[in-house]
């Protein structure tokens, strides 16, 4: 229900946008780049085993620190004094979520190996 | 490096991502997944980095740096059992981080120009799904990690609160796309309207069903950082964003249904409590037999094949190392010994088989539940080990119980059963169970881990 | 309606054709799944339609009209049997579309401004791409049709003729892209070239490998639309094209692994000749016993259990109505019968399964290999209609044999086997068939349909 | 080896138009929609009964047929007669492809239909 809320939202502003655009246009590209991307999700997460659930939340938490080149981005663009500091900010929180996340999935991953009786 | 370039490599970087995700479902090739990822995210910071001409390293270094730093810290001391606290905290950054980019893209684009209004639709949705996100997850966390001021908290009005708080966010939201000379402070006003969203949302939702929650979350953080990706028009931040979104919705899915509860109910019902419209305790448990550990130990010694049925109990007594003692003592004389894993064992999707393969026991002796069910009847002793619900035969038997429908490890079935817990106080759906009434029942009163250890004592000494 | 909407529409039907092509893989689905990539085209044709404000009808309405009219005459009037060439030949129209499309654009936008090199690019793609896939997809239909004009031509040097081709293409696609003064020229001089690779990489394929090489030219139409997309940067286009494009290529993959044979194989190699390095058919042949229809009844009539395994020889008689015939009156007498089909029986995937769908035989009573071959020691009378490399136990005996490795229905495990051909003469793969020489086969050389209304004629006598 | 001579021909392009993209940049995001869509192709076609190759491939034959929206777009943009004229042939191949290829598609699966013995 998030995602039909936000599909709704993008949905109004595309109409706000007055209709310059055509269906190469930007935003309409960014909007089907986000679906397929959707679909390729639902798509892999199919049948996986109870086991695997938990590593794959802390896997896939990792991968969602990835707002970690939009920190760097950010900071990288220089001036504002403020966006710098909340940028920087952003770069710390998301390096923990992605380093952190990768580490303590393999930590988890470790625990699953076959071992010898 | 040439802009071209880049772009070219986070198309890479977008396959590995989808390669590493798609790996993680699968036992085999989840090590290597997870390992794709994370090297999908290190290209990812590389080109990025190579892809600006001048800029201030002192800043970003000082800040990948701390994160680093902090990551790896947090992720190595942890303990094992509390993972799932540790993966709620970082998800909670990774909202937080993504409130604090939209936020810091905002002051700058405004500075330079006036941003069309997609750009301030993507900025304003990152903001309050991130804001969520980040106070939601605090909360998982805490509530995982029983710290003390922390409870449960449920008051009349709740709902309405939330539906409040939720369009109150919605409706700064529209302001800021509408007026943005103030966007700024619309901004910032909705994130803490979000943020005591985050809160109120989560607050009521009970400990123990952190995981659908944390899961549901996760898929929040993806999508805020697919927000994020829209307010900055870049692909790799939607890609890795929506994927993220899309199969964390799909595994809070697949974690209900394998609990056999509802999203809605998870979020905003309560479990039946245990006074509720189920059989009364009493009633049930009219003729109880408690055992002791020597008597276990003289049922163990005649024993050829034994089934151990761990649940939460065996993670709160920290039992799985001396579990693991008294199964390499029996299965040295000669007992087939067998772990029964439930699905939904524990409190965490997994709990039982990362609590057992820390303290060794080989692989092959834990059975999925339709493995273990087939050979039951087979069993002389079931020990059930701080395991309730998912041992209750009402399960099957009575449509009315709150856990009508979900599949059970049928321990009812062995010749003896042995039930070791320190009470007969109900598991966490609240219900009595009448598999430790049965005839052939005994209930052994202790803590999970002392009793194992007794148990083994009084094995030696016979 | 505003182009807004159509940008939001043309969302929709991407994921129609996503649902669509996902239902196509599966029995139960593939009718909706069909039906709902239809849909797909037609919204998305209403919608492109709707787009435009002021538009010549005329033109358009006489394309969609012709267009349709002969679609559904060809698709409505084509003999079952005649499906797979009816594919290519669509398949080849819509590659020649791409042509047309990429063609015109060119024209358009050389009038109005000088275009960037990726538009220039990808028109020399779809152009290229598009030629091959029709020319290409024109002779496999004549081949598959069996037109007499077309002979299967080899000829030293073939190869590089090929590569010739594809290098002369490459070069007018780079100096197209250079210099788009002479776009036009440059662009219908590639189209030429490309049609005659075409021409000259199918000519050489033998008419059974056909199936292969259409779903690979399916594959390229689909990635020529996909460039077509991109020259008119146009997302739905790109994805539809895409999907099928990939999913194309993975199908020609599934489909040499079925026939045990590599890609390569299938487009430059040939299938080893009868003659070559296998044994000698008239040393394996030696003690061949033929027999007769009466003969072929009296053994059916003391039957209980009888399998049909058709072949291509079925086919080619149209023996599908006839062998209905002959198993509902066995099936009336108590005699059990089933059809053995095997996954490359025939020339086209699922050949076996349409023949005898068409002739009324009950669903339940084709078996898959594995299930057909569980039972055969059971079994009193092997029939083997007009199959030869399906049945050969050389398959699975000679590591030599071109067949090697390909799982087969092990009619030779039969009681007795009777085979109906019209001679000795080797099947699709060339090679002898021991099969036929065991002590317990009797070959019946007789047309496929002639002698199973024999044997019909000869049991309703008896 | 076509989708790889495909993304190199690309990339080549990309190359040479300047360094003027933005990971946002059109081209860029064509190219991204291009690569999920791989994906979901591949993702799609995994396991498939050999009995529904036959129906896969017309049935993909037809979606293929998509060139037909190419086709109108041309058509409908007016002038050069010449360029007219191709679009128009265009439709009308592009329709054949996809009014015949879902209707095949259709008797096809028809046949595989469940029958009453
Ligand atoms: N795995 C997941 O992902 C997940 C997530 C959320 C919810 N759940 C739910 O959690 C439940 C799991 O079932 P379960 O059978 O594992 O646990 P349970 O039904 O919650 O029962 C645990 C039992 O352990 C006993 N126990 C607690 N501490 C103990 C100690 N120190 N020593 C010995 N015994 C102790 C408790 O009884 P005493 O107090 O009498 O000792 C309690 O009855 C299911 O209802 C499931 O739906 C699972
Ligand atoms: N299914 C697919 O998708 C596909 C695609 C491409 C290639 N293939 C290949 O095709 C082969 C299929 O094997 P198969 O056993 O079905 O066929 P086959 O090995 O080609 O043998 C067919 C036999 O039918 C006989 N025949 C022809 N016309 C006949 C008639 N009118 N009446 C009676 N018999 C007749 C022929 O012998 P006479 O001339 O002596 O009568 C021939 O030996 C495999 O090698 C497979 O790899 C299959």
């Amino acid at each position: 229900m998030e995602l039909t809320r936000l599909l709704l939202f993008a949905q109004e502003t595309v109409a706000q946008t007055a209709g310059s655009e055509s269906s190469g246009g930007q935003l309409m590209l960014l909007l089907t780049v986000f679906v397929l991307a959707i679909f390729i999700g639902f798509e892999i997460i199919t049948k996986i085993p109870p086991t695997l659930h938990t590593p794959l939340m802390s896997g896939s938490n990792a991968i969602s620190g990835i707002s970690l080149i939009g920190a760097l981005l950010t900071a990288l663009s220089g001036e504002p004094a403020m966006s710098r500091i909340l940028g920087t900010l952003a770069i710390i929180l998301a390096t923990m979520n992605v380093v952190g996340g990768f580490l303590v999935t393999h930590r988890m991953l470790g625990m699953f190996r076959k071992k010898k009786g | 490096m040439s802009s071209v370039w880049i772009d070219l490599s986070y198309l890479v970087v977008i396959a590995l991502f989808i390669f590493g995700l798609k790996g993680l479902t699968h036992p085999r090739s989840a090590v290597r997944g997870n390992l794709l990822g994370s090297l999908a995210m290190l290209l990812a910071v590389v080109f990025t980095l190579m892809g600006t001409e001048q800029f201030d390293w002192s800043l970003i270094a000082l800040g990948i740096g701390i994160g680093a730093v902090a990551g790896v810290i947090l992720a190595l001391r942890i303990q094992m059992t509390a993972m799932p606290q540790l993966v709620a905290l970082f998800n909670g950054f990774g909202g937080l981080a993504s409130v604090f980019v939209a936020g810091a893209y905002l002051i700058l684009i405004l500075k330079k120009s006036s941003p069309g209004s997609d750009v301030l639709v993507a900025t304003a949705a990152s903001g309050l799904i991130g804001a969520v996100t980040f106070t939601g997850s605090l909360l998982a966390f805490a509530k995982l990690q029983e710290l003390k001021f922390i409870k449960d908290i449920r008051f009349p009005g709740q709902k309405l609160l939330n539906l409040g708080l939720l369009i109150g966010g919605i409706v700064l939201s529209v302001l800021l796309v509408n007026s943005p000379e103030h966007a700024n402070l619309y901004y910032w006003l909705m994130v803490v309207l979000s943020l005591a969203l985050g809160v109120f949302l989560v607050i009521s939702i009970g400990g123990a069903d952190m995981p659908v929650v944390i899961a549901m979350l996760n898929s929040f953080s993806g999508l805020a950082a697919a927000a994020t990706g829209f307010v900055l028009s870049n692909n790799l931040l939607i890609v890795a964003g929506s994927l993220v979104g899309a199969s964390g919705l799909i595994l809070t899915q697949i974690m209900c249904v394998a609990m056999n509860r509802s999203l809605i109910n998870v979020v905003f019902g309560k479990l039946q409590p245990s006074s509720g419209s189920g059989p009364d305790a009493d009633v049930v448990y009219a003729n109880v037999k408690s055992t002791s550990p020597d008597e276990v130990a003289i049922q163990l010694e005649v024993a050829s094949r034994v089934v151990i049925i761990p649940g939460y109990g065996m993670a709160v007594a920290q039992a799985q190392h001396a579990v693991s003692d008294l199964s390499d003592f029996l299965t040295e004389r000669g007992v087939i010994v067998e772990f029964g894993i439930h699905p939904v064992a524990g409190r965490m999707p997994g709990h039982m088989n990362v609590l057992l393969a820390e303290a060794d026991i080989p692989y092959d002796q834990l059975k999925e539940m339709d493995e273990i069910n087939a050979t039951m009847d087979q069993v002389d002793v079931a020990i059930v080990l701080g395991a309730n619900d998912v041992v209750n035969p009402d399960a099957a038997n009575d449509p009315n119980s709150p856990i009508a429908g979900m599949p059970i490890i049928e321990a009812h079935r062995a010749r003896t059963i042995v039930v070791i817990k320190r009470s007969l106080s109900p598991g966490f759906a609240g219900v009595p169970n009448p598999l430790f009434a049965l005839e052939n029942s005994f209930m052994l009163f202790a803590d999970g881990r002392q009793a194992v250890v007794d148990i083994l004592a009084a094995l030696r000494e016979g």
